[in-house]
C-alpha cells in the first residue's frame, strides 16, 4: 500500500468528487422533475399521455445510460442540440433515472388505498386536489425509500460521464491508474470518497422518511 | 309537505357480464330515513355508490333536489357538476377512510376550506362544531392512527356533516367495529335522525334499523324484493326471501 | 455525417456473441441475485448479531462503492490472496452479489411487512422459527417484491456492460471493439442499443408473467 | 475546411485518453503530460494558435471527434486501414513495435515457447488479433495496468504489448520484466486522427511535424518522455 | 371421570407496566368447553396466547394433560418443547391467518407433512376428511383469496384441526365476518362440540356461548370476575359488573 502516494493524490480527488457531487445533485433534480412527469402521464386518463409515459419509460429504462449520453452528446449538435459535456452529462443522466423514478413513484402512488381516493372525491374534491391533498402525501411517505435506491444508483452512475469527458472521480481514479500502475489505492482512494457521500445522502434520505412517518 | 327530494329511476348496473342492480326504483323524501337490508352481494354498496357516482349506473337516473345527478356531459363539465353535486351527499364508510396524514381537524377541514374558501376561524369554528355534535371535541388535533374503531368512525361523520350535505348514506358503518364500540356510532346517528337529516343507510343491525328509519328495502339479487316501513318488514315480511333472511338473522341474535 | 449500416453486419457474429454473453451474464448474476437477496434479507433479520453486524458491513460496502471498482477488487484483488476466479464467474458474483444487496433492502422491507398474524398462525401450528420463516414468511415476502425487483434486474442488464472491465467481452465491449476497428460509433451504438432494449422486452414479458400469476393466487 | 475556422478561433483543441503513459498521461499535479500533449503543442504553436488538451475515457473518443467535439485526437492511435476509411491520419509520428514480455526468471525466453502457456494481451489491440492468429491461448484484459496486474499475480505468463509503455512501467522500478524480442514483429505507426475532407488542415499539421522533425525539437520531446528515438 | 386436562394456576402477565392478567385459575376438564366473555381489553385473548405461549405469562403456570407448558428451559429445549405442545394445541384467530400464497390444501397439509411426515397420499386423505368435516370440500384447491370470511374460518379451523390437537382455542372467530356468515362457523363449532372436543372459546355472541358452552368465566381488567354455568352467568349474575356487561350487549341485540 501506497500512502505517500495516495497522500499527494488525494487532493485532486477531492476535486472530483465535487464535481461528482455537482452531478449528481444536478441529475437528482432533473430526475425527480421526469420521474414525476413520467408518472403523472403513466397514470393520466388521456390515452396519447399515457402512451407518451410508457414509450418514455421503455426506451430510457430499457437501453443502457452510456449509449444515450453518446446519442445526446455526439448526436445532438446534428439536430442543433449544443451542449457542453457537463450539460450534457447531467440531462443524459437526468432523464435516464427519471425513467426509474417515475416507476417507483408510480409505484408508491397505486399502493395509497383505493378507499383514500374514494372518500376523497365524496366529499367532493376533483381529481387533481384529491391528489394533491389526500393522495400524493400518503404517497410521498410510501416512495421516499425506493426513491433513495434510485439516487444511490445515479451516484455511481455518473461515473458514465468520463466517456464524454467530464473528469469526475472515477475517471480521475482511472486516470492515475494509468500513470501509477496503482489500481488499489486509487480505487481505495475514490471508493472512500463514494462511501463517504453515499453515506450523507443515506442518512438524509433516512431522516426524510423518518419524518415523513411521524404522524 | 313531502317532496321526492331523492329519486333514483329504472337503475340498473353491470360490472362485464355481471348484472349486478337491476331495474331499482326508489324515492326518499327530505329528512326521511331509509334502511336498505340485504345478503351479501345483494347490491346494496353498488347502489349507495351509484347514487353519488363514485359507480355510475349503466342505465337509469338519479336525482336529486330536481337536479339529475348522473347527466351525460362533456368530460370537463361532467367532473365540475359531479364535484358539486358530491358536495351535497355525506357518505361513511364501512372502514372509515380517513387520511392518516392529517389529523382529526385537519380530515374535517380540508374539503370545506378547499371547496368553500372558509378561513381558518370559520373552520376552526366549524370543526368545533362538528366535533361537539359527536362527542370527540377533545380529539381534535390527534392523528386517526391514536384513535378506536368507533371514534374514528365518529370522525368520519362528522367530516362528512362539515360540508352540510343534503343526504347522508351510511355503507355498513358499524359492521367494522368491535361490538362495544358500535353503539357510541349508533347514538350519533340516532341524534342526526332526531335532527331530520336525510339518511339511507345500509345496515345488519336490524333493530337499530327498526328503531330508526322511517322505511326498509329488502334487496336481494340487484332487486328490491320488499320494502315498507319496519313494522311490516321486520314482523310481517310479504316474501318467501324476505322471510329466509330475517330468520337467520334472528336465530342468531337471540329471537 | 449520414449514417451508414452497412459496416454493422460484418460484425454480426461479434454482436451475436457479445449478446450472447450479456445475455448469460445477466441470467446467471440474475438468479444470484434474486436467491442472495432472499439469504442476506433473511441473515439481516433473523441471524444473531455475531452474522448480523458483519453482513451490515458487507452490504454497507456494497451499497456505498460502484460496482465497477467492485469486480476490480473480485477478478485482480481476490487472486492475490490465492482465489481465482474466472472473469466470467467474477463478473457474474460482482454484478449478482451487488443487486443482492439491493434486493435485500426490498425483500427485508417486504418481509417487515408480512401481517404478523402469518407468523402466528405458523407457529401456533407448531411449526419452528426456522420453518415458518422458510415456508410462510419468505414466499410472502418475496411475492411483493417482484415488481421492484423486476426494477432491479432491467439495471443488472444494463450494467452487465461493466464486466468488461474485467475483459469479458459482452455486448457493449463488443461494440466498442468493432468501433475502434471501423470508427463508425453512432451505427454501433445503436444497434446496441437496439439489442439492449430487445433483451429488454423479453425480460419485462417475463416479469409480467410472474406477476400474473402471482396475481392469480391472490 | 476546418484550418480557417481553428485559426480564427486561435485554439487547436486535441484529445486523447489520458491514461497511457508515457505518451499521455496525469502527472501527481493531475496535469496532463506527456508525448503526445507535447507533440500537440508543438504542433499548434507552429500554426500559431493555442492548444487545448481534452481527456475522455477511450469509449467515446472517436464519437467525439466525429461529432466536432475536438479537432484531432493525438492519443497515440494505431494508424490501421480500416480506420483510415472513416477518418484521415497525419504521421505516423512514432512507431512502435510489437514486444512479449515475462517475469524475471520465467522459463519462457523464446516466441515459441508462447504456445504452451497463457498469454494476456489488451482487447481489441492488433495484438490481440495476432496472438490469435498464432493460436495462442489468451486471456484478454481492458488496458495496460491490468494486464502488468495479472503477470504479477500469474493468471498469464506472458503478455504481448507495445514496448514502449512496458519499458517505461520498468523504468519507473513498478516492475521487474523480462523482454523477449519478437524477430517477426513489423513497425507500427501511431497517427494524429482528424476528420475526412481537411486537406488543408492535415497539410498544415504535417508540415509542422515535418519541421519539427528537422530542427531536433522532436528529438527534444522524445528524449524527454521516451528516452530515445522512435521514429 | 373428569381429569383436569387444561389447567392455569396463578396466571399474571404484564407488558412493561401494564398488567393485563392478574392471578388467574382456570381449569377446562377433557371434553368440556368453556367460554370466556369481557369487554375489550380485558386480557382474554391475552389468556389464551399465554396457553399456547404466543405470549408467555409473566409468572404463573399452564399445564396441559399433566404437562407443565410454560417451563424454563434452555433456548434450544424450549423451542423444541413449545413446537411439540403447540401441535397439541388448535388456535383458531379472529383474522383467519390463512397464507394466502398456498391453496387449501396446501394450508391444511403444510403442518402435518412438515411436522408429522404425512405421505402425499395420508396427507390427500387427511385433507379431504378436515374438509368435508367443515363441507368445503369443493373448495379444496381454490386459493384463500377466493374464500368468502366464513369460509375462510372453516379452513382456519379445518387447518388446526388437522393437526389432532387436543384442545382447540378460538379468539373471537366469528367477530370480523359479515353477519351472514357467523352462522356457519358457528356450525362447524357446534358439531366439535358433540365431538366432545376440548374448546375455550372467547366470545362477544353470549346466545351462541349459552347454547354449547359447559361453563362461562366473564372477565374484566385481568381478573376472572364471574364464572358459572351459562344458566347462572347469563341469567342470575351475581356480580354488578357482570350484570353490566351483559345489559349493554341485550341493549344492542333488541332485547
Ligand atoms: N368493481 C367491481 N367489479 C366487479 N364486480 C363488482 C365490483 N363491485 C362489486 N361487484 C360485484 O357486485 C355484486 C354486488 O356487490 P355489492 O358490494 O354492491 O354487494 P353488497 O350488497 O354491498 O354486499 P356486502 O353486504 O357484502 O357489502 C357482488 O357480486 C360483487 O362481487
Ligand atoms: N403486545 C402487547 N404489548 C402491550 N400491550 C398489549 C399487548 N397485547 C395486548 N396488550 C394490552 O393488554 C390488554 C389486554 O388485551 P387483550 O387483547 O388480551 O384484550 P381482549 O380482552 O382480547 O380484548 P378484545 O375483546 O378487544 O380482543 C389491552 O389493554 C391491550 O392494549
Ligand atoms: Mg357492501
Ligand atoms: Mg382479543
Amino acid at each position: 500500500m501506497d500512502t505517500e502516494l495516495i497522500l499527494r493524490v488525494y487532493p485532486f480527488f477531492l476535486q472530483a468528487a465535487v464535481v461528482t457531487i455537482q452531478l449528481s445533485i444536478l441529475t437528482t433534480i432533473l430526475g425527480l422533475t421526469c420521474g414525476a412527469l413520467g408518472a403523472a402521464a403513466r397514470m393520466s386518463r388521456s390515452w396519447v399521455l399515457r402512451a407518451i409515459g410508457a414509450t418514455y419509460v421503455s426506451i430510457f429504462r430499457g437501453t443502457p445510460a452510456l449509449i444515450q449520453l453518446f446519442i445526446l452528446y455526439f448526436g445532438g449538435p446534428q439536430i442543433g442540440i449544443q451542449l457542453d459535456a457537463f450539460e450534457a452529462g447531467v440531462i443524459g443522466l437526468g432523464v435516464n433515472i427519471g425513467a426509474y423514478m417515475a416507476e417507483t413513484m408510480r409505484g408508491a402512488i397505486e399502493s395509497v388505498d383505493k378507499g383514500q381516493r374514494e372518500a376523497a372525491r365524496t366529499m367532493g374534491l376533483s381529481r387533481a386536489q384529491a391528489m394533491r391533498k389526500v393522495i400524493l402525501p400518503q404517497a410521498m411517505r410510501l416512495m421516499i425509500r425506493p426513491l433513495g435506491v434510485n439516487i444511490n444508483a445515479l451516484i455511481k452512475g455518473t461515473a458514465l460521464v468520463a466517456a464524454i469527458s467530464v473528469v469526475e472521480l472515477t475517471y480521475t481514479a482511472q486516470r492515475y491508474i494509468g500513470s501509477t500502475y496503482k489500481p488499489f489505492e486509487m480505487f481505495l482512494l475514490s471508493g472512500a470518497l463514494y462511501m463517504i457521500i453515499i453515506y450523507v445522502v443515506g442518512i438524509g434520505i433516512a431522516w426524510l422518511d423518518r419524518k415523513a412517518r411521524i404522524t | 309537505m313531502t317532496t321526492s327530494f331523492v329519486k333514483i329511476k329504472n337503475a340498473a348496473k353491470s360490472f362485464g357480464n355481471l348484472q349486478v342492480l337491476k331495474d331499482i326504483n326508489l324515492t326518499v323524501d327530505r329528512g326521511q330515513i331509509v334502511a336498505i337490508i340485504g345478503p351479501s352481494g345483494s347490491g346494496k354498496s353498488t347502489l349507495l355508490r351509484a347514487i353519488n357516482e363514485l359507480d355510475p349506473l349503466t342505465s337509469g337516473e338519479v336525482w336529486l333536489e330536481g337536479v339529475q345527478i348522473n347527466r351525460h356531459l362533456p368530460p370537463r363539465q361532467y367532473e365540475a357538476h359531479v364535484n358539486q353535486v358530491r358536495q351535497d351527499i355525506g357518505m361513511v364508510f364501512q372502514h372509515f377512510n380517513l387520511f392518516p396524514h392529517l389529523t382529526v381537524r385537519g380530515n374535517i377541514t380540508l374539503a370545506p376550506r378547499m371547496l368553500k374558501g372558509l378561513t381558518e376561524a370559520q373552520a376552526n369554528a366549524l370543526v368545533e362544531e362538528q366535533l361537539t355534535k359527536v362527542g370527540l371535541l377533545e380529539k381534535i388535533d390527534e392523528y386517526p392512527s391514536r384513535l378506536s374503531g368507533g371514534q374514528k368512525q365518529r370522525v368520519a361523520i362528522a367530516r362528512a356533516l362539515a360540508m352540510k350535505p343534503k343526504v347522508m348514506l351510511f355503507d355498513e358503518a358499524t359492521s367494522a367495529l368491535d361490538p362495544e364500540l358500535v353503539e357510541e356510532v349508533n347514538m350519533v346517528m340516532k341524534q342526526l335522525a332526531d335532527e331530520h337529516m336525510t339518511m339511507i343507510i345500509v345496515t345488519h343491525e336490524m333493530d337499530f334499523a327498526a328503531s330508526v328509519c322511517d322505511r326498509v328495502l329488502f334487496m336481494d339479487q340487484g332487486v328490491v324484493v320488499e320494502e315498507g316501513p319496519p313494522s311490516v318488514i321486520f314482523q310481517n315480511p310479504v316474501e318467501e326471501r324476505t322471510r329466509n333472511f330475517l330468520r337467520k338473522h334472528l336465530a342468531r341474535n337471540g329471537g | 455525417m449520414g449514417l451508414d449500416f452497412s459496416v454493422v453486419p460484418s460484425y454480426f457474429g461479434v454482436l451475436l456473441q457479445g449478446m450472447g454473453l450479456t445475455i448469460a451474464i445477466t441470467i446467471c448474476a440474475g438468479i444470484l441475485s434474486f436467491f442472495g437477496g432472499i439469504v442476506f434479507a433473511v441473515a439481516a433479520l433473523y441471524a444473531p448479531m455475531i452474522i448480523r453486524l458483519p453482513m451490515r458491513a458487507f452490504a454497507f460496502l456494497f451499497m456505498g462503492t460502484p460496482l465497477l471498482l467492485q469486480l476490480f477488487l473480485i477478478y485482480f484483488g481476490l487472486i492475490q490472496v490465492g482465489i481465482d476466479l474466472p472473469a466470467f464467474v467474477a463478473g457474474v458474483i460482482g454484478l449478482g452479489l451487488h443487486f443482492a444487496v439491493y434486493n435485500s433492502e426490498l425483500i427485508q422491507a417486504s418481509i417487515l411487512a408480512v401481517d404478523k398474524g402469518q407468523y402466528e398462525g405458523a407457529r401456533t401450528l407448531g411449526l419452528s422459527r426456522g420453518q415458518t420463516v422458510r415456508r410462510i414468511i419468505i414466499p410472502q415476502a418475496v411475492r411483493a417484491v417482484i415488481p421492484p425487483m423486476g426494477n432491479n434486474m432491467i439495471a443488472l442488464l444494463k450494467d452487465s456492460a461493466l464486466v468488461s472491465v474485467i475483459g469479458v467481452m459482452e455486448l457493449t465491449l463488443a461494440a466498442q471493439q468493432a468501433i475502434s476497428r471501423t470508427y463508425r460509433p453512432f451505427e454501433f451504438y445503436l444497434a446496441v442499443a437496439f439489442c439492449y432494449y430487445f433483451i429488454n422486452l423479453a425480460l419485462e414479458a417475463g416479469l409480467r408473467h410472474v406477476e400474473r400469476r402471482i396475481a392469480a393466487s391472490r | 475546411d476546418e484550418l480557417a475556422g481553428i485559426k480564427e478561433r486561435g485554439v487547436l483543441k486535441i484529445a486523447m485518453s489520458g491514461q497511457y503513459p508515457p505518451f499521455n498521461f496525469v502527472n501527481e499535479k493531475n496535469e496532463v503530460v506527456g508525448f503526445d500533449p507535447a507533440i500537440g503543442t508543438e504542433i499548434a504553436k507552429r500554426m500559431g494558435v493555442e492548444v487545448e488538451v481534452i481527456t475522455t475515457a477511450w469509449d467515446g473518443i472517436i464519437a467525439g471527434l466525429l461529432a466536432n467535439k475536438y479537432d484531432a485526437v493525438v492519443g497515440s492511435m494505431s494508424i490501421t486501414e480500416e480506420r483510415d476509411k472513416v477518418i484521415d491520419f497525419v504521421g505516423p509520428y512514432y512507431t512502435t513495435k510489437r514486444a512479449i514480455f515475462t517475469k524475471i526468471g520465467s522459463p519462457i525466453t523464446s516466441v515459441d515457447q508462447l504456445k504452451d502457456v497463457k498469454v494476456g494481451v489488451t482487447l481489441g489491440e492488433t495484438h490481440e488479433q495476432w496472438a490469435r492468429d498464432q493460436g495462442y491461448d489468451i486471456n484478454t484484459y481492458k488496458g495496460l495496468p491490468e494486464l502488468l496486474l495479472e503477470l504479477t499475480n500469474g493468471r498469464v505468463d506472458a503478455i504481448v504489448n507495445d514496448s514502449i509503455p512496458v519499458m517505461l512501467a520498468m523504468k519507473a522500478g513498478q516492475y521487474d520484466l523480462a523482454v523477449i524480442t519478437d524477430p517477426s514483429a513489423e513497425p507500427v505507426g501511431a497517427g494524429i486522427a482528424i476528420r475526412e475532407g481537411n486537406p488543408e488542415l492535415a497539410a498544415a499539421m504535417k508540415a509542422a511535424l515535418d519541421a519539427m522533425m528537422e530542427d531536433g525539437t522532436y528529438m527534444t520531446i522524445a528524449n524527454e518522455w521516451v528516452g530515445g528515438d522512435i521514429r
